[in-house]
């Protein structure tokens, strides 16, 4: 009985239904917090902190560049733990997340190798180095394209899903492998002569808004995961009865107002 | 339960939707050894996929099959063992002959006697071409290869997805003394086809209509 | 149950390499392709072969890693269209066994006749001498492991009716830490290192695809072939 | 009669840029890969910019080549097999037309975003500055080259239901002039010699390509794939 | 000569050979517009390569065929533009959708009406399909595209390999109707089945016995 009740709650939270209409409480609530947190970190970071001694301002980038590397591998997981909670308990809900995440990783990979490329100039003197980090995070983003074009090319939802989250699996398997294997060549085939600031000791003027702003990036991974499954929820019930009567519920308000304005 | 358990293959309540879109459920259906079940249906009415879900390649959405009293979930091994199913695609390699193709079927899938491959070709009228590659045999004699596995085949359960298409008619009043043989020794069939059977004792399923009748 | 798992690999083993000898030409190819490939690479680089030695065994592998791209996209699609890859899901054998059949032939087919002509190609690029025996060894392993990964590949994809091309997109990442390890045993020999320890890890990464991609590959054929 | 001609070309260029349109991730992917062979290649070799600077351009090169043989392959096969390419032989309209239609759309779809997208993969090969524009515009001529030269290739396997490993087989030999002029347009450009002769060269080879190798496609699909 | 002139196709002592092996030979028919010839003969007599010798894909070993008294050879363009041929493999592409299929047939091939393409498919009951990709769709109605071309062409001469195939019952007598329409406007088909056509004035031609009757 109490593993009954027990796992009711598990398949409640399943429900994309429950899902979407929850989560519609919790978004203006989150989205207020990830605004100001994001606001904060930004101004403090950009404004506030103190220039670096030998980058000068360039280095202000960090406040995008860390958080978004941060969230792009995170989100990698997110999604194949998504995937796997889809293949083993067969719920729909967490496919849908997994969807979502994808491209949201991968815009955040993107980001982390563009800020990264464009900080590169000035600081290396070239865009690009194969660095074992910079070239573990390429690969990353060859993974999240690889689950996103699975899911544009099945016809079938169910079909892209299942395939999309072996493929996530077997990404996360090969991870910590890919990681442990560049960092290993790099390494192995020339001396370091450029490396990514290891830890630095920074200064805490420079360190504090850097996690607020990991924080910020954090919650604001949350909310468009939340916004994009939400979509992908409407898209995929919209043949069933309580997304039509949403639907229609929407349609009456916006005629009301409509008629309400040109009255 | 206890009703279902008598018979060879019963079907309970079983339904089939992709993306959300229902295509049949409420399909009730039990098949003993002895029947021939000739599913019936427009084009695109999902005979296909119900015989495909007999085999276990699709799951269900809803409902279940037995076979002999038991979901075939539950004893995957033997119903398989069991079953033999040709559908659409004959899988014949056009880069083998005949007889390699009708070897390996033998040797991978349901349980079969070995030694008549050459036989059975030579009863479907392919016995001078056993050594040359499938992709030069007409249509019919590339079906034909495939239908040779049901005259050495030990499986009870044949399904067969339109077995007449591309035969000839000697070819056909051949295939339907097979399955005629085939009941006779307790078999069970489960067809679609959209030709007329001349067979006594075939019971059809309409999908269309979900009625079933005696011919 | 043993005897039938027995069959069920070897029936498909049999059988494709039965379907490989059919198509003699092609089981030739893989390794003409790389000579050829080998051909190019100084026509296109540069002749002087110091220069080619220093990038030698890194190309052997690259290539390698293309010869069996350009393969294992084919492991399932005919299969799949004329219906074998249905009754292969319905085979009363445990799925990953026929799987597991098939990925043996083709590697029997690609890898191994590539890692049988490697050192000929190790000749054509001015390759140093110590570096001959960790190629053969290495290869021999790292094929093995792209045929096991190429063919989840080429399961995810089976049905989509596409080119290798989005295959490619889906297992190159995955390739990347067999290269890595791969072409490092063979540069550590010539650099007089120990070159044992990249082809024990490389060796690791190969019990490790035997056992997982099966399984990988008999669950994407299952989600999607049948779909 | 003229009307009907073009209605040859453009009604098969059109569907097979459609096709590739609904295989979206297709049209993406080769990009992707010329971007994830680059990758590889550094990991194969070497990472050191220097040494990459020296082989950039070549491998640049032996990429375009591969990425075309990957996908020259399925240019007639899937119509074969689904009688499409049945239908084109007894079409009112002179086959050289639909043939050359076909090619097209191929390299719309292959050829072009590799051209466009080479910069990157020179940025990532640590390309000298010299050689970006050499790189474009003998990559343009060149990979229609390589899909011409490719198709006919295509069209003499097509009904052997083969791999493409024949393939490579057979258009290998034809590619090498290609890859020769290409790459030597580069290097000429980057040791700062007049690049444009070799580039004529390669305009030439085209030109001769677009004239002959329609007329050849029709001649083989027309002796081997009728039969 | 003369005598052949006088019909709109004309196969003269037609004979054919694959790598020295005859496959048949002799074969002398006349067939005019408002004729229905149907192809006859056990799998792998030849009716296909027969059906391919009329399209020009396949050259004859010996003999020729004449269309309006003269050899095809010499008014190819004429011939091919007059001409629809259906083979077992349909030619629709499996990742586009029906419309895009047939429309592409439409532009590529024979003469034919362009604008009536949603129509055609709505009358061989493919109106709900027009937009999702052709993998999707059963045997039948994946057969049903490529027939879906029958009822826009404007080509007189319809050369159709088994076109009954996978077609359900209903769809059989749409397809008999579209065939008597055709050849009540002059036009004129050769197919070949296996089945039994419920039309009058076919005439049938016994590819093995060689011999022709009127049903
Ligand atoms: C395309 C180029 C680049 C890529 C792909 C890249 C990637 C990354 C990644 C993945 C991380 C997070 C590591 C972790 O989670 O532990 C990171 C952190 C960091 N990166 Fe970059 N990076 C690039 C260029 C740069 C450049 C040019 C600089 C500045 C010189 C830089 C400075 C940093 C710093 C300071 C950190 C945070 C502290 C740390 O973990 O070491 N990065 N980068
Ligand atoms: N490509 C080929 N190469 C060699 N022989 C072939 C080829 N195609 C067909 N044949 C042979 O030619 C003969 C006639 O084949 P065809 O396809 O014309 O028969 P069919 O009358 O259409 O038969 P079906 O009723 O089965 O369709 C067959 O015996 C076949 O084996
Ligand atoms: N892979 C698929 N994805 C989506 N829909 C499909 C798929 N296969 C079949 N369908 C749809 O399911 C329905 C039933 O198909 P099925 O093949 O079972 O029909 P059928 O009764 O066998 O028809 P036929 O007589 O033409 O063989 C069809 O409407 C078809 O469009
Ligand atoms: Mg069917
Ligand atoms: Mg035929």
């Amino acid at each position: 009985m109490n593993l009954f009740s027990d796992w009711t709650w598990f398949h409640r939270l399943g429900s994309p239904r429950w899902f979407y209409q929850n989560s519609g409480r919790w978004l203006p609530w989150l989205s207020v917090v990830t605004l100001v947190v994001l606001a904060t970190g930004l101004v403090w970071g950009l404004a506030f902190a103190p220039a670096d001694a030998k980058q000068g301002n360039s280095f202000r980038i960090i406040y995008i560049h860390v958080p978004a590397s941060f969230l792009a591998l995170a989100g990698y997981y997110i999604m194949a733990i998504a995937g796997a909670v889809g293949l083993i308990w067969k719920m729909k809900l967490s496919y849908m997340v997994m969807k979502s995440a994808a491209p949201i990783g991968a815009v955040l990979t993107f980001i982390a190798l563009f800020t990264g490329a464009v900080w590169g100039k000035p600081t290396w003197g070239t865009y690009w180095v194969w660095d074992a980090r910079i070239t573990s995070m390429l690969i990353l983003l060859f993974l999240y394209a690889g689950v996103m074009a699975l899911q544009y090319a099945y016809h079938s939802v169910d079909a892209a899903s299942k395939a999309g989250a072996i493929l996530a699996l077997v990404g996360t398997v090969n991870i910590p492998i890919i990681y442990k294997s560049v960092d290993w060549w790099y390494t192995l085939h020339q001396p370091a002569t450029i490396k990514l600031t290891s830890a630095p000791s920074m200064h805490p003027d420079m360190f504090q808004p850097l996690l607020v702003m990991i924080a910020g990036f954090y919650l604001f991974y949350a909310l468009v995961l939340i916004l994009q499954t939400r979509n992908e929820i409407l898209r995929r019930e919209r043949n069933t009865s309580w997304v039509r009567e949403l639907a229609a519920a929407k349609m009456t308000t916006n005629t009301i107002a409509n008629e309400a304005k040109s009255e | 339960m206890s009703l279902s358990s008598s018979s060879l293959l019963s079907i309970e309540n079983l339904a089939f939707e992709r993306d959300d879109s229902r295509l049949f459920d409420g399909i009730n259906l039990t098949v003993n050894g002895g029947d021939i079940l000739q599913i019936e249906g427009a084009n695109g009415s999902g005979k296909t996929t119900l015989l495909r879900l007999l085999t276990g390649a699709l799951q269900p959405s809803a409902g279940r099959i037995n076979y002999q009293g038991q979901p075939i979930s539950e004893n995957r091994y033997d119903y398989l063992a069991d079953m033999l199913y040709i559908g659409h695609q004959p899988a014949v390699k056009l880069n083998l002959t005949a007889e390699e193709n009708l070897r390996w079927m033998v040797a991978s899938a349901a349980k079969s006697n070995r030694v008549a491959v050459a036989d059975a070709l030579a009863e479907v009228g392919l016995a001078g071409y056993s050594d040359i590659p499938c992709y030069t045999l007409s249509a019919g004699q590339h079906r034909r290869v495939a239908l040779a596995r049901l005259l050495i085949s030990e499986a009870r359960l044949w399904y067969l997805d339109e077995p007449f298409t591309a035969i000839d008619k000697q070819g056909v009043s051949l295939l339907q003394s097979c399955l005629q043989h085939h009941v006779a020794q307790g078999g069970l069939v489960v067809l679609s086809t959209h030709q007329d059977l001349a067979l006594n004792n075939v019971r059809k399923y309409n999908l269309l209509s979900r009625a079933e009748y005696l011919v | 149950m043993a005897r039938q798992m027995d069959s069920g690999f070897l029936a498909w083993l049999r059988r494709d390499l039965l379907l490989a000898w059919r198509r003699r030409g092609e089981v030739a190819s893989p390794v003409l392709f790389f000579i050829m490939v080998s051909t190019l690479i100084p026509l296109g680089l540069t002749p002087e072969s110091t220069r080619l030695a220093e990038v030698a065994a890194g190309m052997v592998w690259v290539m390698a890693l293309l010869a069996t791209l350009l393969s294992v996209d084919g492991l399932f699609a005919s299969d799949y269209q004329d219906g074998s890859l249905e009754q292969m899901l319905i085979t009363p054998q445990l799925l990953p066994l026929p799987v597991l059949g098939k990925i043996t032939a083709h590697w029997l087919t690609t890898g191994l006749p590539l890692t049988l002509v490697s050192p000929l190609l190790g000749l054509m690029l001015s390759l140093p001498a110590a570096g001959f025996i960790p190629l053969l060894w290495s290869l021999a392993l790292g094929t093995a492991c792209l045929s096991l990964i190429g063919a989840v590949g080429a399961a995810l994809t089976v049905s989509l009716r596409k080119g290798g091309l989005l295959l490619t997109l889906l297992v190159m990442p995955l390739y990347m830490p067999v290269i890595i390890f791969g072409s490092a045993s063979v540069s550590y020999a010539i650099d007089g290192i120990n070159w044992l320890p990249p082809l024990a890890v490389l060796g690791a990464l190969c019990a490790a695809a035997v056992a997982l991609c099966p399984l990988a590959v008999a669950g994407a054929l299952r989600a999607t072939a049948s779909n």
